[in-house]
């Protein structure tokens, strides 16, 4: 049964596609979905699996497990990027040590969203509201990993406008992806809760495509991740360890926590994967403007290069063996 | 007239486009998706569908007066995050 | 029931990812749909739309109130911009007032869907013949504005080849979204005529993504409005009331024509909204090239900054409640 | 009964819209669709055709005509450029003459896709084999077409990097076309054998947007060939026969093989096309790079401007019809 | 050989081209995409969908010769809609 | 400090790339989507959804020695592909 899930997951479409984007870039092929191709794909993701994930909140509500579900996702990603920190401090100086802590302590939609596709593959229902944890988890690292620099920074590092409370606070909760994620949310709430109508004529375009968007952003992905192998090397074996054994970490964590929430099978894997997915899209572009003197290289390779490839393609269905366990089925 | 062509992040761009508008230069052309390689390391399109970008070429055309408040505005910019200018001479057709 | 009709748009997809868009921008995110994307989507939605109702032009025939309702239509096109430039002139330059007109003559692709839309929403029908109107109503209006500033311009103005009639021409009638709309009913009308299998194959396209991708290019045209606020403190009040009240008056000479053709509430509400929107596709081109001493922005923030949201939010129910109280039911 | 098969495809929206685009160019109009909305679109029809053949793959097997068929396909693309470049050395250079030949010995997987939409009208079934057929005749060619340059071209031709043999068998069997293409097959295959539901998630993105995708993406391909007609003047009256009569040929030939095969006759009729096209993506971006003594202008204007639009317009209901004699009805 | 910068709207880009192409320069290039701000205002990309479109930088390398004549079928045109023309040295490499 | 501009086809372009690398340049920048016209005919970007693509402009600011070693790897690419190269004076800001 393990072999199948394992099989199960590396042999889906978006999988697939992601394996075949990483082989374009280790045989030379010239294949690339030029730019702003994956950044269609990417906006699209990212309104339907929030419409969706509103339209089904409004249907489940916010009682019972949704409140403390949210507030234990938001406490997960405020404290993995301070353990985070004390680990990578050992070996980097502090910028790099509190950029790449903020990428761990935030989530990865892409992630997300495969997952919840292993789930409809295997047949585990899941709860939109893990959407909204999705959402409100992706801020909160970023604060924490400016925080870091500030307190335990040099004072006398330049602090213009770009390093301003302000500028922090509106990359970190209004930079496109949260911004888009969040918004898609409450329409989807709203349109459930006051025209339902809306909801049928939207389902066509944020279900039916779906499935084959993935596929093809992550064809893309696996160019990316691909391209950025070469950088790896520079990065150096114990942070490739660290970007493997972290995310196994937090995943150990999060079914701890979704135990302890009492979440389902569906549910509890979403929140593992939430704890145990680094960010490669609104965590870099924020560390990129406010902790300049990271080396992007560092925290893009581990997050896109390491992490995001080694839980889509073992760490979902290891995770899901894990909740297999530990967790009582529905 | 001068020239100056600048090349930097486009993170970067709309406080650098500030700069110039107060320099009180008579206007200015922008080019996005700009990859490249400097002391930096090399920038490429792929990372587009986030938010992190490539880079920009801005290109002025003005007096040596703005230039000399150009300077002053954007040199601690590009120290601090990276990216070139250079000016050359340019004669209107 | 009148709030229940303002709510319903209000709360409907398309206009809610419109005012994410406006949100964007007021709140500073940096939420953008790169260029091409948005063309992609007006393109899409201009073959769809052209597609779709001359599949229904096929079937309806060109009999009735079909020619009737399309020269009230033309005529609407020819005589909104004389007045208009009348009522502009007092305040305005001869190439501004005649820019401006030429634009509240014309039409808006977007703002029509939307209306239609809002029909599907409140369930009433309406026929395809109303696609050709909207397709005959973009080219006139630019034609009279280039006339007027022929007519009443200075004739020492330099003649050279962008002024030549050909060029103006070609400019009103073979505009890339006037030449693909009308493309696109031709075509819909002879496959539905010839080959009905094919109109099986394209409805998936063109029928089930159109909501979706509405909501996505309302989305960014949320953005693009916002934008254009800025420009509205250049233009003055009295040029903001005019974008409020031009359409508001069109719409009410448009109902009572409608009454006059006998048209059904679903028609007589798009001839409504086809006379009280302006363009801010093909005629801000136009006038741009063929007119360039008129400031693009003043005729594009009227159009795009306050006319367009006007209609879309609550222009649109307005006008239903107004169809309501003067055309007869069923 | 003739007119009618080539009334059906006239009128049937892909070509329909091919003609639109080709108005739009002659014209004057200022319609485009912009860069890279049509990479947009020729990588999701290689994606899905590909996959959609590698399912049926998987459903068929490789018995039977699967592995004959496939080999006559590859030995017609070996065989073509050679007799394309007796002919066309008559009258050309020996690189242009190789160029052009190479490009009639690949093929057009757009004409292909055309050719299954038609099927679909005319209600004949074919097999997905014919896609493993088409992914593997594009390589060859471009093979053939080096040999030619470098068995009968001048020794002291500057042999660079670029034209060493490693640099050559990359562009042919990886370059992104080719790559897609083979990859989505394999995936599509591995999908259908082990994860059916992966099929069943794929179809609304693959199968239901495709016939309006190739409409949209045959509109670009209107346009880009229209474009293309100056450069015809150029080429001269034999070359614009070649372009003409060769595909004829190769679909007479092609007719008698499948006959030999004992295909059904749709597979028939695509296979005809497999031979009668001329590649305009592969074949052209390689030649450009290993022939840089070729004029593009010339294998890509006769391939794109000439053989394509035939081929889709009149060829595929001629071929039809010949089928409809030489093969025997299912 | 002499470096001529045209920055101009993309919907005059035609006739600026056809001025070149008679002037017989032996070749230019063209950026599209541009954004920038000048003495009409700002002009940026987020009306690309309709056919208003952005700026265009055309870089055409030239003998000084072709530059005069190439002067008089631009500046018309530069006066007309708005854009700016630069000339500078360029030596082949 | 001298500025070179390079005009030539995307599918060249890697090749550029790695002469100006080894050549120790200290930076280049590169922007795609270029047309144009020259000696070897029209480069539009209709033909994009092949992988045929269209020019590709790169600008290097160096040292006049670099240059030096840069025209001995671009100039036969540049003679045999097609492109052009120019270089002028540039001063940092
Ligand atoms: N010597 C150079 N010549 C041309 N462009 C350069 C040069 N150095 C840096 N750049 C550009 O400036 C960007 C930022 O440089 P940096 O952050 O300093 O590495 C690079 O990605 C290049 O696009
Ligand atoms: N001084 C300048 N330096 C660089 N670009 C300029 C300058 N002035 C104008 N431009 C460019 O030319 C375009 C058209 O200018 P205009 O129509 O004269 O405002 C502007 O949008 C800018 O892209
Ligand atoms: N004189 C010129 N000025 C500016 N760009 C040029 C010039 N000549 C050629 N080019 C550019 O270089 C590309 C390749 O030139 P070629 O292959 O030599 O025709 C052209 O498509 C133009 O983009
Ligand atoms: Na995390
Ligand atoms: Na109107
Ligand atoms: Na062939």
């Amino acid at each position: 049964m393990e072999t199948s899930l394992v099989l199960q997951n590396l042999l889906s479409p978006p999988v697939l596609f992601f394996f075949l984007g990483v082989l374009a870039v280790l045989l030379g092929s010239d294949l690339e979905i030029p730019s702003p191709l994956p950044k269609l794909f990417s906006l699209y993701l990212l309104l339907a699996i929030g419409f969706k994930g509103g339209v089904e909140l409004a249907h489940s509500g916010l009682g019972g497990q949704v409140l403390p579900t949210i507030l234990a996702a938001v406490a997960m990603s405020l404290v993995v990027p301070l353990y985070s920190f004390l680990l990578l401090r050992t070996r980097l100086d502090l910028f790099n040590a509190a950029a790449i802590a903020a990428t761990y302590g935030s989530i990865s939609a892409v992630t997300f969203i495969t997952a919840q596709s292993f789930l409809g593959v295997v047949g585990l229902p899941f709860d939109g509201f893990m959407v909204a944890a999705l959402a409100l988890m992706e801020s909160p690292a970023i604060i924490i990993g400016l925080l870091l620099v500030k307190l335990a920074g040099p004072q006398k590092r330049p602090d213009s406008g770009a390093m301003g409370w302000g500028s922090v606070l509106r990359e970190a909760f209004l930079n496109s992806s949260v911004f888009l994620l969040v918004g898609s949310l409450v329409i989807g709430v709203l349109v459930a809760s006051f025209s339902p109508q809306g909801v049928e004529k939207m389902l066509p375009f944020t279900d039916k495509l779906f499935y084959g968007a993935l596929s093809f952003f992550l064809l893309d992905m696996g160019i990316v991740a691909a391209q950025r192998l070469g950088d790896l090397r520079r990065a150096g074996p114990l942070l490739i360890a660290f970007a493997v054994l972290m995310p196994v970490l937090n995943a150990l964590i999060g079914v701890t926590i979704a135990r302890g929430l009492g979440l389902n099978q569906g549910d509890a894997l979403l929140f593992m994967v939430l704890c145990a997915s680094a960010s490669y899209i609104a965590v870099p572009a924020a560390m990129r403007m406010t902790v300049p003197e990271a080396n992007p290289s560092l925290y893009i390779s581990t997050s896109l290069g390491v992490t995001f490839p080694f839980n889509i393609i073992v760490g979902i269905p290891i995770y899901m063996l894990l909740v297999k366990q530990l967790i009582p089925a529905g | 007239m001068k020239r100056l062509d600048l090349i930097l992040s486009e993170r970067e761009l709309q406080k650098v486009l500030q700069v110039i508008d107060a320099a009180g230069a008579p206007g200015y052309s922008v080019m996005r998706h700009v990859t490249g390689k400097g002391p930096h390391g090399a920038v490429s399109e792929s990372m587009d569908f986030s938010s992190l970008g490539a880079n920009a070429h801005v290109i002025v055309f003005c007096e040596q007066e703005t230039l000399v408040k150009l300077r002053d505005g954007i040199q601690p910019l590009l120290r601090y995050y990276g990216g070139v200018a250079f000016v050359s001479e340019a004669t209107p057709l």
